[in-house]
């Protein structure tokens, strides 16, 4: 469905990508559109990238408009700010979102708040691109999934991508906003491949998006437990369950819209969600219904969330931590 | 290199244009006309009026939020500011900044901004775009001595030091961050030394009262980072002699200290050398002190009859 | 009934005190109890704190124990923990809430993940003691109340008291506790008074309390959004509508358990925040509703939260952006 | 200030053992038998072996994510640390922390963290505390020149020397910050001049490839630091001689430098010391290549033969 929310899927055409392609096409195909585009961040340049996005991008671009820095967060969001403020629209790639802790007053209190403050007079057309996730035995510190917290604070657009064709036609988006939105990419999406519209393929920010039609229950994710939620619904249809999917695929603005058609539908819910519950995206969604979907509600909305405890090292015990499609399947089976 | 002679009295005009209109604002605090913070720059005007003639019009400006000298040495209506000062809808930032937050995007006057050093990575960003494009501005970004010990500083530093972007980095070095004195908080009080981590030219207290003194020094680094260089840094020393902001207790220096420094009050050391220099008489100076006086009392009288912002304007703006 | 979950009201004797004192009174008391507890902080010295909570500490404990610092968040949450690490029980100060943006690194991947990451072998008896919320005219970088943004994280406790006996309680409590604690004074409560429970008083962390018993309607807040709500429920009494208020004390652990108990007698909620909605304590506490009291649910769980902008300078502009006593009466009309 | 002759022949053999130790690592890391993220210290175990002599044994030490050389230098032992490797439960973090994430409270090694710059802060707190009991001790903090860029480095080292904090600050420069050369990313490329913005001194450019330079200026630098004078900077140059982590693509330098590096090996350059010196034979240290290789496959055999933390391990401190 998500090409209905197209604004601009030329031709219809589409090729197989990687998410990781997908993501590197947007970026080429804006930067060649855009002189006043550049990326900066750290090991985008010669490296090409840690997730190899940026592969090639230091050669073509060259230095000015390839910004390899020095570690330091604060000063790539804050300096991409200023220089959004000053007229260009930088791309910043913070390596991990778990680095942009170490930023969240560069972005939240300069970034957001710039147009407000100052009575409307700047804009921010920044992108802040990040990548999310755990699942990688990377530790307590490195594993975070916290994109919620960031799209807690208005002026924020909080982009959260699940296929290679959204990846594109959100980042185009991203990158031609007035506003900083923040670009999360799951690591282990990278691979994955899907149908990507060709060239100028531009979605609206902030709709969500139905991946799977279903009549008995309403699955909500975004980012990567999209994917672990049809392979839920995939799980589910086999026991003879219909499970709806719906992409969020933006924390800010946040549509529910979708989330609601669905529910009154379906009459059943499960959110799922990489981050810990407390003060997530389930507890959000499952406050939203119960607000504008009360009558409909045949049994409390559940959340499939990352346990609440640090992620740790040892690979099965990570794992065992993480929403999966069993998971889901005994969530959705609690509510039926 | 020298301030010509209408420069000189326009300097001395606005030097007391910002101390009588923070004066006025202290005054308007206590009556609750003014809220939120208040941070005067009284003792420090000779820092923004130096920078307005040591730079060209279109250069970039960016301080923290002891701003409102800055702001009207930019030649942001004075009216206006005001303005912001009592929220009015007709303030420069719509009411919305408050005296933190004063800004005034086609002069360049990138704002105000409050959270310490937070502003300084914002320099680097603006310096980055002019390089980028090949406009030859600079950009100045004032800052606070307390300042240089946050991460921000030494990370904005070290990226401009790197890509080489025209910056003049100017350490206000009013001796007191807050309450805490220059040596209980940094590891050097002569802090033209952290300059040395990021390699760049610098200068070192350059004396803050003397505004031609700041004047040249400010030119000269202009010129410097003008020229495709990198940044400059300069450390000029000045004193603040208000409390940190309102309601400063003052517990952390005497009320001798403060006199003494007095003494060297930069706009009455100004006022002195037009004298000495013949460059203006007692009764010009008293005429320019009427015309700072008439200019404030009409921005206070502006911003008391402008409307408070309506109700809808508090959801406008959030995007763009 | 705050007194009934003291683990130590010695002799009953309360006295009159301000919010501020009974904060001031913890910290100066523990201090004389161990000689392992220092202060560290900006401002916290010679100015005797910018709230006036230390004022006469550096004088009396001396410069080893009430250290002024640098303007360096990172560095102070950072140095607390290796102290704490190190047997020390800092408490530091970060002046408000909003510049600890700068240390959610240092707090969360460092400070919270700790003692799990290394195995249990390190503990962190660490306190960060800040200033929350908005009204004061000070723009929208200075006037979040984003508490719950750390709560989201296990490892650290987020204590966010009302009364000056529960700060005092409160604070004792998260001195003494082995684990990170972020503890929440609003700012505009240090002026209000309230009897406390004179010398060692110390109330359980994570333990939820009844403000005011009622039995139409619960108001769930923390902090001053509990005296809002009070105020609140002194308006609906007028008319007859007669509101229980549960003060949660702690956003991490959240004791959900009276917020239960509370609606399962009143079947109606409305929570109170002074942060915005998105991913906020409203959220979660609705969601725990639904989950966990859904056949008790006879009107959807609202939310009272401040509006979804940045809080502007001007005095009544922002005033009308956060919630008030007259919202929450309104919201609670909506449901009954 | 020389090592002895038994510790000399020790120090061999502990850089042995952390060179086969890593060695092996990499191809179990292929293998999939350890995850994560593995960044290897070869090429830099002469500045671990000579911290272990040059400290007390109750000194404090901290370190990044780069931390097996460390770990093992500070007598963790091997088969826990191999164990910790595997995500096993006799792990000296019980598998929770990984190759990133070692550490050993009671041998007062503190981690081991991922963070870069983060345990900066860290180290200060340490030394804080230690000063503040009045104990004696010294805190080592070990980082990459990366790191120098960051806002907590800054933060850090001011707070320290404003506070005379008991620590020795060394910058393991091994050239690169992942691909990224000190001369990119740091404005300045003699990176003790840092440490000049906190007045500290320091020691520029030590030969991280010399077991015996670089004992001596830790010692004395921990002497200095110990005698309460304040903190001590030290920049020893080294290299890497792996990619920053496992999948490195390496197109940052040429396979042609490395080679080059390569022939200062510090355990070959060690060995030819011992030899020249006449305080081993090739005999004797064969045959602590042969106790190295056999204590690195017997913590294999440990690790590989050690449980899986119990599922219910996940739930366990998570709180004190
Ligand atoms: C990150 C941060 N920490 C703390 C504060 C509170 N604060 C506001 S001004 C100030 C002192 C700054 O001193 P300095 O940089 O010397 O500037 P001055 O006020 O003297 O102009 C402090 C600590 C803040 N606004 N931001
Ligand atoms: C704050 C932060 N930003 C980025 C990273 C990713 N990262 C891990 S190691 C590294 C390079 C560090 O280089 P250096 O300090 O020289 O240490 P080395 O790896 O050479 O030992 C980077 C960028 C991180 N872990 N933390
Ligand atoms: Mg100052
Ligand atoms: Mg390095």
């Amino acid at each position: 469905m998500s090409t209905l929310n197209s604004t601009s899927a030329m031709s219809g055409e589409t090729v197989t990508k990687t998410f990781r392609e997908a993501i590197s096409d947007a970026l080429w195909e804006e930067m060649e559109r855009d002189e006043s585009i550049f990326l900066m961040g750290e090991e985008i340049g010669v490296w090409g990238g840690t997730y190899a996005v940026t592969r090639g991008f230091h050669d073509h671009f060259g230095e000015n408009r390839v910004r390899d820095t020095p570690i330091a967060e604060q000063a790539i969001v804050g300096a991409a700010v200023g220089a959004a403020l000053n007229g260009l629209r930088p791309v910043a790639e913070i390596m991990t979102i778990n680095f942009l802790f170490l930023a969240l007053d560069a972005l939240i209190n300069h970034g957001a708040k710039a147009h407000y403050m100052f009575g409307g007079q700047f804009t921010v057309p920044m992108v802040v691109r990040t990548t999310t996730g755990g699942g990688r035995q990377l530790g307590a510190t490195h594993s975070h999934s916290p994109e919620h917290l960031f799209a807690h604070f208005p002026g924020l657009i909080v982009s959260v991508p699940s296929t290679p064709a959204d990846a594109k036609g959100l980042l185009k988006a991203a990158i031609r906003d007035d506003n900083p939105v923040l670009f999360v990419e799951h690591s282990t999406l990278y691979q994955t491949r899907g149908q990507v519209p060709v060239g100028d393929y531009v979605l609206p920010l902030g709709k969500a998006d139905v991946k799977r039609e279903g009549t008995d229950v309403t699955l909500v994710s975004y980012a990567k437990m999209v994917q672990v939620s049809l392979e839920a619904a995939r799980e589910l249809e086999k026991e003879g369950i219909s499970a709806e999917v719906v992409d969020l695929r933006s924390l800010r603005p946040l549509d529910t819209e979708l989330v609601m058609e669905s529910f009154k539908k379906t009459n059943r819910c499960v959110v799922v969600e990489e981050a810990h519950a407390l003060y997530g995206v389930g507890a959000e969604v499952a406050a939203r219904v119960q607000e504008e979907a009360f009558d409909w509600m045949d049994a409390p909305v559940k959340r499939v969330s990352t346990e609440d405890v640090p992620l740790p090292y040892s690979r099965d015990l990570e794992q065992s931590a993480l929403p999966d499609a069993r998971k889901i399947v005994k969530a959705v089976k609690e509510i039926l | 290199m020298a301030l010509t002679k209408d420069q000189s009295l326009e300097a001395y005009r606005l030097m007391k244009v910002i101390r009588r209109f923070e004066e006025k604002c202290a005054e308007l605090y206590a009556a609750g006309d003014i809220g939120g913070f208040l941070h005067l720059y009284i003792g420090q005007e000779a820092i923004a009026a130096a920078a307005k003639y040591a730079l060209r019009e279109d250069d970039n400006i960016i301080t923290a939020y002891r701003d409102h000298g800055v702001a009207l040495a930019r030649e942001l209506p004075t009216n206006q500011v005001m303005a912001e000062m009592f929220g009015k809808s007709t303030g420069v930032s719509k009411g919305k900044g408050g005296s933190m937050h004063l800004a005034n995007k086609s002069k360049r006057f990138w704002g105000g901004w409050a959270i310490v050093g937070g502003h300084l990575p914002l320099a680097a960003g603006l310096a980055l775009a002019d390089q980028y494009r090949g406009d030859d501005r600079v950009t100045l970004a004032l800052m606070g001595d307390g300042s240089t010990n946050i991460g921000y500083f030494h990370e904005a530093l070290n990226m401009a030091a790197v890509w080489k972007l025209p910056v003049v980095w100017l350490v206000e070095n009013n001796q007191y961050g807050m309450g805490t004195a220059v040596t209980r908080a940094s590891a050097v009080s002569d802090i033209t030394r952290k300059a040395e981590a990021y390699g760049m030219p610098c200068c070192m207290q350059v004396d803050g009262m003397d505004l031609v003194a700041t004047y040249e020094m400010i030119k000269e680094a202009a010129e410097y980072a003008r020229s495709g260089q990198g940044s400059f840094f300069l450390e000029v020393v000045t004193y603040r002699y208000r409390g940190h902001s309102m309601g400063d207790p003052e517990r952390y220096r005497s009320a001798h200290e403060v006199e003494e420094k007095k003494a060297d009050d930069p706009i009455i050391r100004w006022a002195a050398y037009l004298k000495e220099n013949k460059i203006a008489t007692a009764k010009k100076l008293a005429a320019l002190d009427q015309e700072a006086e008439d200019e404030v009392m009409a921005a206070i009288e502006f911003a008391q009859n402008s409307p408070f912002p309506e109700p809808e304007a508090l959801y406008e703006n959030v995007y763009a």
